[in-house]
């Protein structure tokens, strides 16, 4: 079943379409860490790392150009770009908690219909890593969860009440999966767009709480 | 007032058991490897370890195998995938370890405030979650927030690219991370760096730490560690 | 999305009557001049200034002149010694202005979680003292604390020696003092700078205000001011 | 009266024999300011600037020399040492507040028994600076007050309690008068020293507070 709808390289580029240029954006590990590969034509955003840089640029596989001095959030080698800049971790955080980060785009296990998130621990573990997470679902101006819309067994990510532990409650604004794109509002979860191929219905079967559909429901344009 | 140690053996050499210790370090990015190394050949048994991570592209991991950690506090104490075994996740399902799983913002600002004299803060990360438990609650500004203490430590183990002689450092790109507020925060500082020069060396205007947070220097190999692997 | 403005007067343009203002700067080192100057000229009035000090050194007593404000919050609001007339301290005394006096640390503090998302924090600065009053207090570790919160502003007027285009900012040795924290602190930060310079032009381990905090930028003369005088 | 015992520079150079290898000194307007030209042979101290400078020089007056852009916390123009350093105010006063500092010398308008601390506003004035004294006083590991014994008209400035708005309650370690040298502890103020010439009855006659004579008490070595 998750085989449906979008690929992860296609679900980022539908979170790309939420860049505004001059956006200043953190993204997450997953699928939304492939974002930076399809910003569209004509905008600039400033990527945010939390371990300390502003302004990074690709991730780079090219053994020339590899400094592991130089690594993104999530571990990789990356490049800069002019008008880059360096700070420790509380100053790293001042600008994430505080509110200065534009978008961010994280990954998840659950998003409740309130909004709430749960990203960092499966409870069958007993332990888990929370990383920025926390920080960055109640600093960002805009929250973005990437996700597939099921779990590899077929039970729905998108919850009435997330039964995992949370990142953060009300956290979020858009869920954006293989199936479809789903705005978070005070009346509930309202289905903006669906994927080429896929019914409302099939959605909503997929989908623990009901969702609204928008008046102006449309197929994702990607 | 001479900083700079021959060996890290010696600049290490009063750390005993039960000591508090704080790793700079994000992935390999600014690990003090070569201080890690000489701690797990020293032995010191009983370790609060207070680093954003563990085994992920640093060697922490190896005291974890000598079982000579006793508790670790950090934002990423499992990894997600495993490419090494997780030998802190396994001795923390065995009952070995005690783990305080910390949101990274929350972290760096408790060291902060640790070596800023400050008794505590109030921080909206957290509200509604497990790091909330047993924690104070405090409504801002019509904002929910969780009151949070200091760090402190006996040492930190930190990394930087260069020092002068009186302990000024500047560290390279993504290596400052944890090192700049970790070296505020403890009672002795231990910098790991990979080149020490004169003072008036270095541009004062991009010194990250101050020297007078800096107790003792070695200079170390750098360590060929790629990001989280 | 283009910061540098050609004249400080379209900077300030839309600084309306009643904004609260942070002023970066240590008597004349790092004051925004030329913008305190736009200031005056515009005739903005009910100003609440935060500001380490008020002519002391800087221009900001010009703002007094023109009885542009209506509130001062600073830890030097009153001059020890008088070389030019105190007119803040006459408009307070003639009770045409209201000063809150912050001790220097917790005002730093304040501005600096003001702009990072910190609803609050403990600081044994000012226990058992004037600055208390109506405080709460909380004794952590043995110590008595008081709760001080965020301080946030419409504008930050900041100093700068050299910005590039994207807004990124160095300093030049004490000019530094409150401008990078109030940068973040503010919704609009505007800064008085000596030279504009292209990304990539500064080094990006001695920048100390990332380009996201700033909004405009322009570049003016560098005045004469001595110190205190 | 007040012309009895040390001048300003003599009661400067009695601090700066408090000076030990290696501290982290910050300096207060006034008398304090003159320590720094009394640094004993084969000590030597960083000197911290609440403004935000660690490792500053002498104050210099040479035209050729003076850069209005580096000044210490008392708007003087200083000169720069090899292995100075920069930082923002918020830094500047992590150093202070988190006990950093070894050694702070600070002017006093009163001194209690308990050694409390009222060096920021003449009450008449109804208004004053507080400058950086209140987080000094707090967080230097070490205070010492450095004064005249007496105001100019006559008063006690070491006082059983203090009648002018505090500083800091219990801060005070020791005060250097231009009569004696005093140090706060729990059991009241030890006398310890004496200006050359000076008597402990008549010290005692221009202090509030009982003085306990130190057992070792002598004159001040200068």
């Amino acid at each position: 079943m998750t085989s449906m709808g979008l690929s992860r390289e296609l679900i980022a580029l539908r979170v790309a379409r939420e860049l505004r240029d001059g956006m200043v954006v953190n993204l997450g590990i997953g699928i939304p860490t492939l974002v930076s590969d399809f910003i569209p034509a004509g905008v600039t955003v400033i990527f945010q790392a939390e371990n300390g840089i502003l302004g990074y640029g690709a991730t780079t596989a090219d053994e020339n150009e590899i400094d592991w001095d130089l690594i993104n959030a999530g571990g990789q080698p990356v490049t800069l770009l002019a008008g880059a800049s360096f700070f420790h971790s509380a100053d790293s955080f001042c600008m994430i908690r505080g509110s200065h980060i534009d978008l961010t785009a994280l990954g998840a296990l659950q998003v409740s219909e309130k909004g709430d998130l749960a990203n960092w621990m499966v409870p069958a573990r007993r332990m888990g890593s929370i990383g920025g997470a926390m920080d960055l679902a109640v600093g960002a101006k805009r929250v973005i969860v990437a996700m597939e819309h099921i779990t590899k067994t077929g039970e729905p990510r998108i919850v009435k009440t997330c039964s995992y532990p949370l990142t953060a409650v009300g956290a979020v604004d858009l869920i954006v999966t293989n199936l479809a794109a789903i705005q978070v509002t005070p009346a509930g979860l309202v289905l903006k767009e669906l994927a080429y191929g896929v019914s409302p219905e099939y959605v909503q079967s997929l989908t623990e709480p009901v969702l609204i559909p928008a008046p102006d429901l449309r197929e994702m344009d990607l | 007032m001479n900083k700079v140690y021959a060996t890290t053996a010696e600049a290490i050499a009063d750390v005993d058991d039960g000591a508090v210790i704080m790793f700079g370090g994000f992935g390999s990015a600014g690990s003090p490897t070569n201080l890690i190394l000489a701690l797990a050949e020293k032995g010191t048994k009983d370790i609060t370890a207070i680093s954003n991570n563990i085994g992920l592209g640093d060697k922490l991991d190896t005291l974890c195998q000598n079982k000579q950690i006793r508790k670790f506090i950090g934002s990423f104490p499992i990894r997600a995938t495993s490419q090494r075994p997780d030998l802190l996740y396994q001795a923390y399902l065995a009952g070995e370890v005690e783990i305080e799983v910390v949101p990274q913002g929350t972290m760096a600002e408790r060291i902060r405030v640790g070596g800023a004299g400050i008794g505590g803060f109030y921080t909206p990360t957290g509200i509604g979650t497990s790091v909330a438990e047993g924690k104070e609650e405090r409504v801002i500004d019509g904002v929910r927030h969780l009151l949070e203490f200091p760090l402190k430590a006996d040492f930190a183990f930190i990394k930087a690219y260069k020092a002068d002689t009186m302990g000024n450092l500047v560290y390279r790109m993504s290596t400052r991370n944890f090192n700049p507020i970790m070296a505020t925060a403890a009672r002795i500082t231990i910098v790991d760096v990979e080149e020490i020069v004169e003072p008036g060396d270095l541009d004062p205007e991009a010194i990250a730490t101050p020297g007078i947070y800096v107790d003792r220097i070695v200079k170390g190999p750098k360590h060929d560690l790629h990001g989280f692997e």
